[in-house]
């Protein structure tokens, strides 16, 4: 049955995709792009990564269509150029050798979802067993996100952080660029139910990004998806009310401060594990025992992860907002 | 087996919707067909955690429902401050001439 | 608390977790302070790991405590200590050259953001230096680009914007493809963790998808690293980024790609594909002689400073590629010796288009003429580094050249075609350097040039002119006693083909 | 059946094949920036495929029976940081494109490089 | 018999002259001329001070570096040959540099202080080859030399030097790196490439590969300006004279007939090369040389131009010495090279002396300029004498020992040749001298001149003397040239 | 016939209804004349539909939590869906886009 589901949800990605690729009006790419991003979405739901599916929805349905759509409030929306004959030509020739290769792989690798296939043999298994043991929390994701592979995270982290002040840089500053506008911003006051309907939902929107944070452990969700939230919450604010008492309300001070401390606060959990004997990121030490050591840290550093990403999406927002007057 | 027969409609409703978000011809329909189908997915996934029996997937129902929402609302506000371009964007994919309408880029 | 032990993620964390403070920091000077002390506290950790490394051990360290297929581990060898030094070394030297010319580039509220980045920029190369898990050099490869865009996109000219774009598309498709190469291994072998895929790639039963990710990985990499005819994104963004942010990057920044191209083609598929040093080999030395030729001769037409290092920089890079495609290990010796080599004298002549940009603005040929006359050290330390380009006897450039070319009297005819492509590019080489040297020293000062955009401040320009002073040196240097980086190298090279052979 | 086996990496295959032609022969730089992002959601779709287990379920515990067959974990947690980094990219780029649409007045490559040729 | 300074660290005292005056410049011309004076008076000792450690036949090794690159040691030597050599570029150094002083005075020459600096560096270079103590270390200062004596033929700066310099350097630089480097880097690697008497190739080559690899040493280095890689050689006349000197009479040519006579004796080994059949087209090249350089010479209307193919002719005297490889045919080579430099310096310093004092550069101005300058006359007859070599003058001394040699191997070519080049030497030299005493004056660019400056007769006449007393003290040079081939044999 | 199964048959039919409501406001969308019309189709149904198929699910839930977190799913369903579908007709309104229909005008489709 999910294989039937399965299939249909596959079909609609490639015609998706497709109109995405070919539609020369970018609004509609960009709608096209939401739907794409709810669609592989579900997709993730049923092929069991939970996580990524929440994550994907709030990225790609979420963050990135606002971001794409406050780009193109500045810029014409039609593709006025074709592109060059041969170009398309050479494109089309890489493409499909490039698709005749992978096809041609694929008939020799592991069957879809064969369980004796290398992949779920080797150190997958390890980490469903031991994941109960060393830190004791239901969502193996999260524990591996969190401690085992808690290094990449960390980067992670810092790619977010790098993104967030690389679009300050490339943008300027949201404040400075404000000024040089006419204060007409008023957001959505003329749209009175959704102004209202809206505002209702800000607090209930932030206060189920916290329940994602924290239970983070036990069910789909952590501190990226709930700082995704968080910040999507705070941008509906600046949408319905207008930037100016968004960026009162959390002042670009702030949000300096909130990426910066995020990062740092899950980089000081790493060397404070460092100075109390353990190696980088060893919460072990952290604590009396280490089952516990493990719980705090992830729930420190997946702090960490949320402010971070709280701060970089709503900076990147407003840097964009400043600009095109969204 | 009920069950099943919904979250068929349900991908069946989604195909239609995808049909529509596709033609157009307008962009209100295409923004029409994106909630539609985002109504759908959360539906599609409050379904799926009962087809599965995993209740902690109506967390994710409840955050694409959020989510859904607030894409709506970006969409509002493009409009908005793009009021110049609706006129151009009732024409279908052939892109007719863009400066059809006077430029009012700072909103009202 | 054992510090030695740490090395390996402190050569990380250092720059990586300075970042953050520098964006805290109000004003340049604290930024610019941060920066240049945390890439100082990175070299003096890469100089005291590469001590250690450098008589064939192997530091390794685990982070989280997690052991090695499970947790992330971070190697630090002869080769990674090789790159962690000229990373670091180059990020330093640039900054503290950098300052006036930061000054003369960038506004002042965006400087604080652009050491920040600077130090993200670091500490990703740095990163992928040291790691040992595939992914994890993913991860880090997004960051260094990332950060690289960002200062990049800080140059001021508008060109520098469809420069970042083309860089960030094809940089992206490269991590990407990357991404695909290694999902295939994960799927083959259900490890991430190098040595561990070296391992059990060997038991793979099926080597087309092996194949595949070889084939995926190598061209993801070789975008990242602009080896010809993936080169097209380079020059522009070398050309048009900051001065200082060019010095930098042109020293470092392609060749960590080149780092993990060598690590996996040499050592990760080995034990699996069959022949497939030769294959890789045969599929990378005729680009790598094209794009010899073809960058060297595009360096002879240009007419701007930062443009000619720039496409001298595609040239340079099939001289690595080429060492490294003659699968033996004296080619090898000879690629990884002239990434330090190529190293010093990029940097080195970029930071010399540096302090002409910093007196007369631009690095326009046609602006140029008689800088030798008006600034007689910066031309001469010019003279120094073309020299080393060129592969002159007595600078470093030669060091690389003759192992590369002794490296190619071992593959018998194919050798001497190799050695004639080698030969004509040096002359090449000859052509592009002379032709700004007697620019500098030959042409009069044209009428009515513009110059002296900003005011230098006296010690602003004794540092610059300092570490000028100090590459020009170390071209000499490490041309004359290449003892160290040497043994590093061909420590390095004996290792990587050692399973291969 | 081999096809039921195998389809999900052919759809990958397809879907990264329409984005990378999508960033190299689209001249509009939205339009290749979409590109980029559909050719990294290709690649998430191809990680998240393998990790599959038939007859698994989602890598959480306690919520379900223990002997339940769990799908790998490990492709998920490099997805979730690879998404991460797929939408930084794209806010990067987005960024620079505004920039350059500031700079040029257009986003059409072609113009631009017109432009930057008559200059 | 320890020499008072150790050889290796003679190559040091030009380059510590060149802090000297760096200094001294910054005081006054006068200070930093006494610098190079006072700098090339000591080298000159202590070049003079290795003479009778040599002649009591010590050998010196040092070793500078282990590996400079890979297997390889930057090592130096002294023996007998490179040693003559050191002599004769120190010596002729101090000449030099007083002549310089006058030329550079006179002419008022701009960046006076560059040219005494790239000047000593060159001669640094050039005592460095000398004392190279294998085919690697030779290739590397061989290089520092080209390198640095390229500031000086491109010192007026102006259009057409800038042109001339780039052929100089591109021919120097091409030959250097696409015939020496990689003869260099296939002789290390058949063998360990150090220059030991008697030679190392004969149990590591044999056959054709024996003339492939001489033939890339020969014309790789383009120094000795074999035809065809003599182009750069009349380009490199539009440098100042005292530089034109030194090029073409002291370092840089002698550098290259040095450098192939060193690797054929200690690198081959004549006695190997003469049993090879595959080297002979050696003696062909450098016998078209002699008789096309000649044919050249006499077509030229420009004095320098003239010398400087005159040059090439005489240059490959020493090369068919060394390829007639018998032993009195070498010890002529080394006399050649010290008698060529004595007669070559001695004409150019004359060249020079007319331009400073008249600015005269073409040939039928010369007409009767020997009223006015005599002594200059003078000199540039000795000077002429010697290169078609006639007695009593230095040249005469070279020839003869290279005829006996042809005639002690029976090679009637090689002693067709040296009679014709003679021929022709005397055919495009003689109208000149004659012109310049017998001849009536034309108008020239200054009408009413007188003799040069002192410091420049001074320099002209002590190397017209020396041609001359070669001829008589040209003992100790075949006394040294004598051990080496004592030791080759 | 016990609590839990006549449950299960009253869930079964209000699902059931629910889809049907579902599939026909899709069909709806699709094939309409003009936008107002379609967005009348869509967002009528985008509230019935939810309305039959998530009762329908909270009936066979198996905890009380699981029933709330449905409940709550449905509550935001039923504000969200109909302030997005007025906030979009008011802004085509806006935008002076007439409704088809009553303009005697069909659109080209």
């Amino acid at each position: 049955m999910v294989e039937i589901l399965n299939i249909f949800i596959m079909l609609m990605l490639v015609i998706t995709a497709l109109a995405m690729v070919s539609s020369r009006h970018l609004f509609v790419t960009v709608m096209l792009s939401g739907i794409f991003s709810l669609l592989i979405a579900a997709s993730f739901l049923l092929l069991d990564a939970a996580d990524v599916a929440l994550t994907e929805a709030a990225v790609g349905a979420g963050i990135s269509t606002v971001l794409f759509l406050g780009a193109l409030a500045l810029m014409d929306v039609e593709e006025t150029t074709r592109g060059v004959r041969r170009i398309r030509m050479v494109s089309l020739i890489v493409v499909a050798v490039t698709t005749i290769f992978i096809v041609h792989a694929t008939f020799y690798m592991p069957a879809f979802g064969d369980i004796n296939a290398p992949i779920h043999q080797h150190v997958a298994p390890w980490y469903i067993q031991h994941v109960p043991i060393h830190m004791d929390i239901p969502n193996i994701v999260t524990g591996i996100l969190g401690s085992y592979r808690g290094y990449d995270t960390l980067g992670e982290v810092f790619v977010v952080f790098t993104a967030g002040i690389g679009v300050l840089s490339i943008l300027g500053d949201p404040i400075k660029n404000r000024q040089h506008r006419p204060a007409h911003n008023r957001g959505l006051r003329h749209y009175l139910i959704p102004r209202l309907v809206g505002r209702m939902l800000i607090p209930f929107i932030i206060l189920f990004g916290l329940y994602v944070q924290f239970h983070g452990e036990y069910s789909p969700g952590g501190g990226f998806q709930a700082g995704a939230l968080v910040a999507a919450a705070i941008i509906l604010y600046a949408l319905l009310e207008g930037e100016d008492k968004a960026l009162q309300v959390i002042p670009m001070r702030v949000l300096y401060i909130m990426m910066a401390s995020g990062a740092l606060l899950y980089g000081g959990v790493g060397v404070a594990a460092l100075l109390m004997g353990g190696n980088f990121l060893d919460y072990s030490v952290l604590a009396s025992t280490p089952v516990a050591g493990q719980q705090w840290g992830i729930l420190l550093i997946e702090m960490g992860v949320g402010l971070t990403v709280t701060g970089v999406l709503i900076t990147i927002f407003h840097a964009f907002a400043a600009r095109s007057n969204l | 087996m009920i069950i099943q027969v919904v979250a068929f409609a349900l991908i069946v409703t989604m195909m239609l919707g995808l049909v529509r978000a596709i033609k157009g011809p307008k962009v209100y329909d295409r923004v029409l067909a994106v909630n539609m189908m985002g109504t759908k997915t959360v539906l599609l996934l409050a379904v799926l955690a009962f087809i599965d029996d995993r209740p902690d997937y109506l967390d994710l129902a409840l955050a694409y429902a959020l989510i859904n929402f607030i894409g709506v609302f970006a969409v509002l506000e493009f409009f908005r401050t793009r009021e110049s371009q609706l006129v151009i964007a009732e024409t279908d994919d052939t892109g007719e001439a863009s400066d059809e309408a006077p430029g009012n880029e700072g909103g009202k | 608390m054992n510090l030695i032990e740490h090395l390996p993620v402190l050569q990380v964390i250092l720059p990586l977790l300075s970042a953050p403070f520098c964006i805290l920091m109000r004003g340049h000077m604290l930024a610019w302070a941060i920066a240049v002390v945390a890439s100082g506290a990175a070299f003096a950790v890469s100089l005291s790991a590469a001590s250690i490394v450098a008589d064939g051990a192997t530091l390794t360290y685990a982070v989280g405590g997690w052991a090695a297929p499970y947790g992330i581990a971070l190697e630090v060898d002869a080769f990674s200590a090789l790159m962690t030094m000229i990373i670091s070394g180059a990020s330093l030297l640039a900054l503290i050259a950098g300052m006036a010319s930061i000054r003369q580039q960038l506004p002042e509220e965006k400087q604080s953001l652009f050491f920040a980045a600077w130090l993200l920029a670091m500490a990703g190369l740095l990163g992928i230096s040291v790691a040992a898990d595939a992914f994890n050099i993913f991860v880090f490869m997004e960051i260094s680009s990332l950060a690289s865009y960002v200062i990049i996109a800080a140059g001021p000219h508008r060109k520098a914007l469809g420069a970042v774009f083309k860089y960030l598309a094809m940089g992206t498709i490269g991590a990407t493809f990357y991404l695909i190469g290694v999902g295939l291994i994960y799927l083959m072998t259900g490890t991430l963790n190098l040595d561990d895929i070296a391992l059990r790639v060997a038991n793979v039963s099926d080597p087309h998808p092996v194949l595949l990710a070889a084939g995926f990985i190598t061209i993801g990499l070789a975008l990242k690293a602009a080896v010809f005819p993936l080169h097209v994104w380079m020059p522009a963004a070398y050309n048009y980024a900051p001065h200082v942010v060019s010095a930098f990057i042109a020293a470092c920044a392609t060749k960590v790609s080149l780092y993990v191209l060598f690590r996996f083609d040499f050592t990760v598929f080995q034990p699996n594909l069959s022949g497939h040093e030769f294959q890789f080999g045969h599929f990378m030395m005729p680009l790598a002689l094209i794009g010899i030729l073809f960058g060297a001769i595009v360096a002879a037409l240009a007419k701007d400073l930062k443009r000619l290092l720039a496409w001298s920089s595609v040239s340079q890079i099939g001289y690595i590629v080429l060492g490294a495609s003659m699968t033996s290990e004296a080619g090898m010796t000879s690629a990884i010796i002239h990434m330090f080599n190529h190293a010093l004298a990029k940097g080195g002549g970029f930071l010399i288009a540096m302090g002409a940009a910093l007196y007369y603005t631009t690095t326009r040929f046609s602006n140029l003429a008689g800088l030798g006359k008006e600034h007689p050290w910066l031309s001469g330390a010019f003279v120094v580094i073309g020299c080393s380009l060129i592969g002159v006897p007595g600078t470093a450039g030669f060091i690389s050249k003759w192992m590369l070319v002794n490296a190619a009297l071992e593959q018998g005819g194919l050798g001497i075609f190799i050695i004639a492509v080698v030969v004509f590019s040096s002359l090449l080489a000859v052509i592009y350097v002379w032709k700004v040297v007697e620019l500098f020293y030959f042409e009069p000062r044209p009428e009515g040039a513009s110059s002296n955009a900003v005011v230098v401040k006296t010690p602003e320009k004794l540092l610059f002119m300092m570490v000028v002073m100090l590459v020009a040196a170390a071209n000499v240097w490490f041309g004359i006693f290449p003892g160290e980086p040497l043994a590093l190298a061909s420590q390095a090279a004996s290792m990587l083909t050692g399973g291969a052979l | 059946m081999l096809w039921v086996e195998l389809y999900h990496y052919w759809v990958f295959a397809i879907l990264l094949m329409i984005g990378l032609f999508g960033v190299i022969a689209k001249r509009n730089l939205v339009k290749k920036l979409v590109g980029l992002s559909l050719f990294q959601s290709a690649v998430f779709l191809f990680y998240i495929t393998m990790g599959k287990v038939d007859g698994g379920t989602a890598p959480i515990v306690g919520m379900t029976d223990s002997t339940d067959v769990f799908s790998n974990p490990l492709p998920q947690v490099l997805i979730l940081t690879a998404i991460v980094v797929g939408i930084s990219t794209t806010a990067l780029g987005l960024s620079i494109v505004v920039r350059i649409k500031e700079a040029y007045g257009s986003i059409e490559e072609d113009v631009i490089h017109e432009k930057d040729r008559a200059e | 018999m320890e020499p008072w300074i150790p050889f290796q660290y003679i190559p040091l005292i030009p380059l510590l002259g060149v802090i000297a005056i760096l200094l001294g410049a910054r005081i006054s011309d006068n200070v930093r001329e006494a610098a190079t004076l006072v700098t090339a008076l000591l080298t000159a000792a202590a070049v003079w001070g290795l003479a009778p450690a040599v002649m009591a036949g010590q050998r010196f090794e040092w070793v500078l570096l282990e590996q400079v690159v890979p297997g390889i040691p930057l090592a130096m030597q002294l023996e007998p040959l490179g040693a003559m050599f050191a002599m004769l570029a120190g010596s002729l150094w101090v000449v030099n540099s007083v002549y310089s002083i006058g030329y550079m005075r006179g002419n008022k020459e701009k960046h006076q202080t560059r040219f005494y600096v790239f000047f000593a560096v060159s001669i640094a270079a050039a005592l460095a080859v000398a004392f190279a103590g294998n085919v690697f270390t030779l290739f590397l200062f061989y290089e520092c030399l080209t390198l640095s004596t390229y500031p000086l033929v491109s010192h007026k700066g102006d259009a057409k030097t800038i042109k001339s310099a780039r052929i100089y350097l591109g021919v120097l630089i091409s030959t250097s790196i696409c015939l020496f480097l990689p003869a260099v880097i296939w002789a290390h690697s058949v063998s360990n490439g150090a220059f030991t008497p008697g030679g190392v190739m004969s149990e590591v080559l044999s056959g054709p590969a024996v003339g492939l690899m001489l033939g890339l040493f020969v014309f790789g280095i383009g120094k000795a300006a074999v035809m065809p890689v003599h182009r750069w050689l009349p380009a490199a006349m539009v440098a100042p004279t005292p530089v034109s000197a030194l090029l073409h009479a002291v370092a840089v040519v002698k550098a290259g007939v040095f450098s192939i006579t060193k690797i054929v004796i200690y690198l081959f080994g004549f006695e190997f090369l003469f049993s090879q059949e595959s080297v002979s087209w050696m003696l062909f090249a450098a016998m078209t040389t002699i008789v096309l350089s000649s044919l050249v010479a006499l077509r030229q209307t420009n004095l320098k131009r003239m010398l400087a193919y005159s040059t090439i002719g005489q240059l490959s005297y020493v090369v068919l010495a060394v390829s007639v490889l018998t032993p009195l045919a070498e010890v002529g080579a080394a006399l050649h090279m010290v008698a060529h430099a004595f007669g070559k310096i001695t004409l150019f310093f004359a060249a020079g002396a007319i331009y400073v004092a008249s600015k005269k550069t073409e040939l039928p101005q010369l007409a009767g300029i020997g009223r006015r300058m005599p002594w200059t006359a003078t000199a540039f007859t000795i000077g002429a004498l010697s290169m078609i070599g006639v007695p009593p003058t230095g040249g005469f001394v070279s020839k003869w020992y290279i005829l006996a040699g042809s005639f002690q191997s029976d090679n009637y070519m090689a002693i067709a040749t040296l009679i014709l080049s003679t021929g022709l030497t005397a055919m495009y030299f003689l109208p000149v001298v004659y012109s310049m005493w017998f001849g009536r004056e034309v108008d020239g660019p200054m009408s009413d001149h007188r003799e040069a400056p002192l410091p420049i007769v001074i320099a002209l006449m002590t190397t017209a003397a020396l041609t001359i007393l070669f001829f008589f003290f040209h003992g100790p040079v075949k006394a040294m040239e004598s051990q080496v081939l004592l030791g080759a044999l | 016939m016990d609590v839990a199964t006549t449950l299960g048959w009253l869930a079964a039919i209000l699902m059931l209804i629910g889809a049907f409501f579902t599939f026909v406001g899709g069909l709806g969308a699709l094939r309409m004349p003009d936008f107002y019309t379609r967005m009348h189709a869509a967002s009528l149904t985008d509230s019935a539909g939810p309305i039959f198929i998530l009762i329908g699910l909270m009936l066979i839930s198996e905890t009380w939590l699981v029933a709330i977190k449905v409940f709550t799913i449905l509550v935001f369903l039923l504000i969200t869906g109909p302030t997005a579908s007025n906030a979009l007709a008011s802004a085509s309104l806006l935008a002076g886009n007439k409704p088809g229909l009553a303009n005697d005008q069909s659109e080209a489709e």
